[in-house]
């Protein structure tokens, strides 16, 4: 899998159900292909994206993340796609200080008739974190031990204790 | 949570589907997922032999949560919901995974790859789903009354549909006058039956309706709630004329001395007085005084059609007014601007005198115009010999508007045939595509060909009175490269008619955001969906008809007022309607009241309590985006439908394969095994 | 329980300022009835207790472990997991303990450039030998042993099962008094729970909040913010937003945003991530360069919003290289020369 | 924008030093009343003309960057051209290396054996752009000492200035040179082929060509009754001037038109010595021209007064 010559990254999409997602399904509809490192997910507007859902992709093993919207000034809420804009621009900073490539978390634009755009855009992305290389959050993180101090945790520590 | 009973069915959706993806092998897989009752296969899920077998399963294996793998949620979400109730699940128990779209059809050529991208969504569905919580449709009744705004040819007809129709309607209008640009045409394409003749009934109609409440020299200042339940604010402009003592007899304005070239009615071709009335046939017929050109407001004098009126109506003192009223629904039937020709400077407009804008020339030809009818050039008698009509002026052009205006071929037609009926000049039509598409136009434009008109195919370069050779001297010089001969050609006239484009109302960004639609890149309302829904907006209870949407000629206009009438008739007599509950609440036990989400709204359905300190959400007026959700830093608002945990939960079932963040083991050194 | 009927206290600090040990007796005069009630059984800070009389105990034989610190090193972690084995209820005492704090910091860099800075580079070493801390060091009287220093900080739930938390940097007394009532009157929370409440600083704060539009960020010493109104609203950067309340807004009420040392509120996993939604929220810009104009001041961010929580954020350190993905980088630190050392 | 002290890098071209030397004269004169400091570059060479780049690109570009690098040494990163020519080629290359990082190598290797190299710091703008945009038009306006009153100037832009990409002024039609000369007090005509093509070099190579494109340039100034044209490149200059005799003997015509820069025509109305400003080394003599300065007289309109009452409002008109 991380084995860099066919690496094939994975990426986590979250996408505006208004625009980018019908965009995705347009780009099926028309059959157009595009590398199958994308898996989305479907929210009702950019701005419902919590920079919490970008860094627990991450952490869970994505090597980018793509967020798409409608373009500036037809967002279906008026203004989620801007709040989306301010937010990411601010989590990049932020990522960037923990050392997360800016290529690996990228905001993009497609309206729904933009099926092409679309495909291009994961095509890109995906040469972009395949010439970076894997992410692979998981290897940063330490043991756990016993569970995280989950109550689990705790009662499988209890046993020990007890005998 | 760890009780619920998740039914997952992977679509084959015939061969869309299994013809890419293992199917039997997601279905296998998907059995060992966390809390899977069942999972299996199946030809056409959305078949109705599809849906018995989700709903018997329900029933019998007691599912509490299913997940259909096939296509879109655009497509089929509904279908599965509604099965789901049927079988007495909680239509929101359910949940979509699109494998169609986002899988088979995009990665034909990778089998596997499809396979295991197919996995990955499923068990986003799946680790999901678990986590959905039963919801209810909200339910608001609907105000009988709407507010129609614009009082063009699309406002007139979607009033008075709704007004026959026995309900209540407010029709706002900017202009003292309803009837919009339709009244300031001469005839209309290609039947040339008079624009006045045919519009006139309907003003007057609009005018005496007992539904129709008419609100002119009025605009919509402030709108507030949603379907069903608008509240409006709109300010009537003061007249200066006290309308229930005016007769509109026209003395006022007879006796005016103040005259001024009229830039909206007569398109600055003709003038009128400091106090108006727009035309003759002006539905209300009542003038209005222009306070900015009004001698009396300039120097404190003059009143003399004060001294004249028989009447005693006028009213120097008059303020605006601004009046509130709840509507059920709204439509928007704003029109449009014409393009200003100036923004062309080859062209000459504003120039060089005897080049005319297409608005200008209506005016020109129209019996009720400044000429009575007759075409001349700007000194007012010299009958042209020889006229250019450009078209595609600050249309399909990228300096301007990359869009085609639809209908300015086809008034350079009719504007062609008039200078024909009328004089005995010779007429230039320099297109670059001639678009008659529709019932009679096309046979209308052969008609022209046979009139003798010349059709030039080639952007115009520049129109100048710069003479080069003789013939050119004292004439307008129209520079256009001939493509069908391949020749550049200077063609002498004494007129140039420019087909100025139709560009949206200078406000209409504002006007978008007021009633909280959105509006396309060039300032045109946008649709619900292109095709399928022209008439609704992304606001429920919002409609849209006319060149408002979008350039269009009368017929479409007409046809589009119509149907926006039957949409708010539709809702009037449903009597309610269901909103989608994808809502944001807020825990108010737990807000703290820091207010990053106060203004974060752009319905604003969030208030903010002051005693409480807390903030809460109005759900009627919550649309569900989630702005508010992802921004509470102490994260106590929650998306009804896309939860933080569902979210999240989704993401972690998209990565199932990828360890979620312990891929490798922590080899840190211990020194010693707890 | 010891025979005097007593429940037996444990109190340990790892990798911590100390703070947490004062906060202990800030509880004033009431540290007398703590003394009274507990029978306190290893407390190195103030009295002599030596491992071996932890060793020596038997498994869960002491009742409370109030474990202050963060897992900084191979002792840490050793005390955390010996402690955990004798304790019967394991307290995260403090922000190190329970969010990584100050000591989690390091998780911006790795070993290998700590150990540079400290060992080589910082003005004022001098170490051209490059003499490095080791693990084991031979010497003729034999081998000299050190603690072995990790790549990563963690919190102590991250090495070992924790039942309850007292945030906090550090704890505010009554909060620690409330966990040792509640200890004593055997009427506690949940096993997992934080001590403490599940709103955000914001509930506590006297100051004046309304709609936030955010132009520009001010450092403290730039403005002279009015007493009166949100710190945040006049552009100074406030976590209280999305940090757990319990501390009464104290920073706030002098003037001086929230620094977050709280943690994440009640049910949030990233305390971050929260103040990123939130601050983003309300900047006042719609173009990308407006956008950038406004952050550029504010100047490190992720400094800002895991101050004190980012050993354990969801990303939890700095992205490592993959080969020292498994933090070996130890092996990079040139390693002492035995002879070098005689 | 010029640092604090207005300072501007001035590339001259070959003409400033040949057969527009009055157009320098007359820029610097008029520079120094409004505070403006050009400072010219160093060693620069030619401009390539407009013909090199269609014989081969390579070099032409160049060729013309070297005067890039060498001006971007100076201190104003605001290179200044006063002729079109050489304020297109500048410009295009200037924008050409910055959009395509290939050419923009190749051509860097080439200055590099110079021991130069460009990495895009410069704005290229033409000396009018700067008049009208950077200098307060209101200081113009208090500068005038000697306004034209009364002289009917036809404004000739040429078809470089305002090509190919829109800079300072609409390309089609442009204005700002008219709007200066209103400043001074000029009777300006609207002079429809302002942006018209002067002939350029096809003097040399088809005098067919060139002198008709010049006929119609004389033809529709004296149509308007302009007692001067006023222009902008040394090259207009060149051909309106030195070719009208040629012009008037091929078509039997009678021209009798100066034609001046806009910076001579602004120096006398600053009052500056004409001297001073190169006036006198035209070809075709201004003096009759700017003998009407000073007596005010309303020029004859070319279209029939309009006849009240029935006529029509023209656009705009209030």
């Amino acid at each position: 899998m991380s084995d860099l010559q066919e690496f094939q990254p994975v990426i986590v999409g979250f996408l505006c159900n208004w625009c980018s997602y019908r965009a995705a399904d347009l780009a099926g509809t028309s059959r157009m292909g595009y590398p199958a490192t994308l898996r989305d997910i479907r929210i009702m507007c950019t701005g419902r994206l919590d920079p919490a859902f970008v860094l627990k992709a991450l952490r869970g093993g994505a090597d980018g993340v793509l967020i798409m919207g409608c373009h500036p000034g037809q967002c279906h809420y008026e203004e989620g796609n801007y709040k989306a804009l301010r937010r990411v621009a601010l989590l990049k900073r932020t990522l960037a200080q923990l050392g997360v490539e800016p290529e690996r978390v990228q905001l993009g634009w497609a309206s729904a008739a933009e099926g092409v755009v679309f495909a291009e855009k994961v095509a890109e992305m995906t040469e972009q974190i395949r010439a970076l290389g894997p992410l692979r959050w998981g290897g940063n993180l330490a043991d756990k031990a016993n569970g995280n101090g989950t109550l689990a945790g705790v009662a499988a520590m209890d046993e020990e204790v007890v005998s | 949570m760890a009780e619920e009973k998740v039914g997952v069915y992977i679509c084959h959706c015939g061969h869309n589907i299994a013809g890419t993806v293992d199917v039997e092998a997601v279905a296998e897989w998907a059995k060992d997922l966390p809390n899977v009752e069942v999972s299996t296969d199946y030809k056409f899920m959305c078949s109705s032999l599809g849906q018995e077998l989700v709903e018997e399963d329900i029933r019998e294996k007691g599912l509490t949560r299913v997940v259909v793998a096939a296509c879109s949620p655009h497509m089929h979400e509904p279908t599965f919901r509604k099965a789901c109730e049927r079988a007495g699940l909680n239509p929101y128990l359910f949940e979509m995974a699109n494998i169609r779209e986002h899988a088979s059809w995009v990665h034909a050529d990778d089998p596997d790859a499809a396979t295991e991208k197919t996995k990955a969504i499923v068990a986003g569905a799946v680790s999901r789903v678990v986590h959905h919580e039963p919801l209810d449709t909200l339910v608001v009744p609907v105000n009988e009354k709407t507010m129609v705004v614009g009082g063009g040819i699309a406002g007139i007809n979607t009033a008075l549909e709704i007004a026959n129709a026995g309900y209540p309607v407010v029709l706002v209008e900017r202009e003292p006058s309803i009837g919009g640009h339709m009244a300031q045409f001469d005839k209309t394409f290609p039947t040339l039956d008079c624009s006045a003749c045919i519009l006139t009934p309907k003003m007057f109609d609009v005018g005496n309706h007992p539904n129709i409440e008419l609100m002119t020299y009025s605009e919509v200042e402030n709108v507030e709630g949603y379907v069903g339940n608008f509240t409006v604010t709109i300010r009537q402009k003061a007249r200066k004329i006290n309308i229930e003592d005016c007769t509109g007899c026209g003395d006022c304005w007879e006796r005016c001395p103040k005259k001024v070239v009229d830039t909206d009615y007569e398109a600055g071709l003709g003038y009128r007085t400091a106090v108006y009335r727009p035309f003759p046939q002006a539905v209300p017929k009542y003038p209005v005084i222009d306070v900015e050109t009004c001698i009396y407001y300039d120097t404190g004098k003059c009143r003399a059609c004060e001294k004249f009126c028989p009447t005693g109506a006028i009213n120097f003192e008059q303020e605006d007014e601004v009046v509130m009223t709840k509507v059920g629904n709204i439509v928007l039937a704003t029109g449009y601007d014409l393009f200003d020709c100036r923004r062309i400077p080859q062209y000459g407009f504003g120039r060089l005198a005897n080049v005319f804008s297409s608005l200008e020339f209506e005016r020109m030809t129209n019996a009720s115009g400044p000429t009575g009818g007759k075409i001349v050039l700007r000194d007012g008698v010299t009958e042209p010999e020889s006229v250019a009509i450009i078209h595609c002026v600050g249309s399909r052009d990228k300096n301007y508007n990359e869009y085609c205006s639809g209908i300015c071929c086809m008034a350079a037609l009719k504007f062609a045939h008039l200078i024909h009926e009328k004089t005995n000049a010779e007429v230039y039509n320099c297109y670059i595509d001639m678009r008659s598409a529709f019932k009679d136009y096309e046979e209308f434009y052969n008609r022209l060909m046979e009139e003798g008109t010349h059709f030039i195919r080639g952007r115009v370069a520049e129109v100048t009175d710069a003479a080069r050779m003789p013939g050119e001297e004292g004439k307008l010089i129209v520079q256009v490269e001939d493509t069908l001969i391949g020749k550049q050609r200077r063609v002498p006239v004494d007129m140039v008619i420019l087909m100025a484009a139709m560009e949206p109302r200078w406000d209409s960004v504002e006007v978008s955001h007021q009633f909280g639609i959105g509006c396309s890149a060039a300032g045109f309302f946008t649709e619900k969906h292109p095709k399928l829904d022209p008439i609704a907006t992304m606001s429920d209870g919002v409609f849209i008809a006319g060149v408002a949407q979008g350039p269009k000629d009368i017929p479409l206009t007409v046809g589009q007022g119509a149907a926006a009438a039957a949409r708010v008739l539709t809702l009037i007599t449903t009597g309610e309607v269901e909103m989608e509950p994808v809502r944001a609440t807020i825990d108010e036990a737990r807000c703290s009241g820091c207010r990053i989400c106060n203004n974060l709204c752009p319905y604003g359905a969030i208030d903010f309590l002051e005693e409480e300190a807390v903030s809460r959400v109005n759900p009627a007026l919550c649309k569900g985006c989630g702005t508010c959700v992802a921004a509470c830093p102490s994260q106590i608002i929650t998306g009804a439908h896309f939860s933080y945990e569902q979210i999240m939960a989704e993401i972690e079932g998209v990565l199932w394969d990828m360890g979620n963040g312990q891929l490798v083991p922590d080899a840190q050194p211990v020194t010693e095994s707890a | 329980m010891s025979e005097n009927g007593k429940p037996k206290l444990a109190l340990y600090w790892a990798s911590s300022c100390g703070g947490c040990e004062i906060s202990v007796l800030a509880v004033h005069e009431k540290i007398l009835d703590v003394a009274e009630a507990f029978d306190i059984v290893f407390w190195p800070c103030v009295m002599d207790f030596k491992e071996k009389d932890v060793e020596a105990m038997a498994d869960g034989e002491i009742d409370v472990c109030l474990f202050n610190g963060a897992i900084r090193n191979s002792e840490n972690e050793h005390m955390a997991k010996l402690l955990r084995r004798k304790s019967k209820v394991m307290v995260a005492y403090g922000s190190c303990s329970h969010e990584g704090c100050m000591p989690g910091l390091a998780n911006f860099f790795d070993r290998e450039q700590m150990l540079n800075f400290i060992y080589v580079d910082s003005p004022s070493t001098d170490n051209p030998e490059r003499v490095f801390p080791q693990v084991e060091t031979e010497k003729p009287e034999g081998t000299l042993t050190l603690p072995e220093f990790y790549n990563t900080v963690k919190t102590l739930d991250q090495v070992v099962p924790v039942e309850y938390y007292l945030p906090g940097c550090p704890p505010e007394a009554q909060w620690t008094l409330a966990a040792v009532e509640a200890i004593l009157s055997g009427e506690l929370p949940p096993p997992g729970s934080v001590i403490g409440l599940d709103v955000t600083v914001c509930d506590e704060c006297p100051r004046e909040r309304s709609e936030k539009k955010i132009t520009h960020f001010y450092r403290p010493y730039e403005i002279d913010p009015d007493p009166d109104i949100c710190l945040l609203d006049q552009g100074l950067f406030c976590a209280g937003i999305a940090t757990r309340a319990g501390c009464g807004a104290l920073c706030p009420r002098v003037n001086m945003g929230c620094r977050g040392c709280y943690g994440p509120n009640e049910g949030v996993e990233d305390q971050g991530a929260k103040l990123i939604a939130g601050i983003a929220s309300v900047i006042d810009a719609r173009t990308p360069e407006d956008i950038d104009a406004i952050l550029d001041t504010l100047p490190d961010p992720a400094g800002y919003f895991y101050r004190f929580s980012l050993a354990h954020s969801m990303l939890h350190r700095t992205a490592l290289a993959e080969g020292d993905r498994t933090a070996q980088a130890i092996e990079e630190v040139p390693r002492l020369d035995p002879k070098l050392g005689t | 924008m010029p640092d604090d002290n207005g300072k501007y890098t001035y590339y001259p071209g070959c003409a400033a030093k040949g057969s527009s030397a009055a157009y320098e004269m007359s820029m610097l004169a008029v520079g120094e009343v409004l505070g403006m400091n050009f400072e010219e570059i160093d060693d620069w060479n030619c401009c390539g003309a407009t013909e090199y780049f269609s014989i081969n690109a390579i070099p032409a570009y160049s060729l013309v960057a070297r005067n890039l690098a060498l001006a971007e040494q100076m201190e104003s990163d605001q290179l200044v051209a006063s002729c079109s020519a050489c304020f297109l080629n500048l410009n295009k290359t200037n924008k050409y290396m910055g959009k395509h990082p290939d050419l923009d190598q190749k051509v860097n290797r080439a200055l590099a054996a110079g021991g130069l190299s460009y990495d895009g710091g410069l704005t290229v703008r033409h000396l009018l752009d700067v008049v009208v945009s950077d200098v307060d038009q209101e200081l113009i306006a208090q500068k005038v000492t000697q306004p034209l009153s009364g002289l009917r100037v036809a404004p000739y832009y040429g078809c470089m200035v305002v090509r190919p990409d829109e800079t300072f002024d609409n390309q089609e039609y442009p204005m700002t040179l008219d709007h200066l000369m209103a400043t001074l007090g000029a009777t300006v005509v609207d002079f429809p082929l302002k942006a018209h093509c002067c002939g350029g070099h096809m003097t040399q190579i088809s005098e067919d060509v060139a002198f008709e494109l010049i006929r119609r340039l004389l033809h529709n100034a004296a149509e308007y009754e302009a007692d001067v044209i006023v222009t902008l490149c040394p090259m207009c200059q060149l051909n309106l001037d030195a070719y009208q005799n040629n012009v008037n003997r091929r078509f039997g015509t009678d021209y009798n038109l100066p034609v001046l820069y806009f910076t001579q025509l602004m120096g006398l109305a600053f009052g500056l010595d004409a001297k001073e400003l190169g006036i006198g080394t035209e070809i075709v003599s201004a003096n009759k021209a700017l003998a009407k300065i000073g007596q005010v007289e309303e020029a004859p309109r070319k279209k029939p007064a309009r006849r009240d009452k029935k006529a029509l409002p023209m656009p705009g008109e209030m």
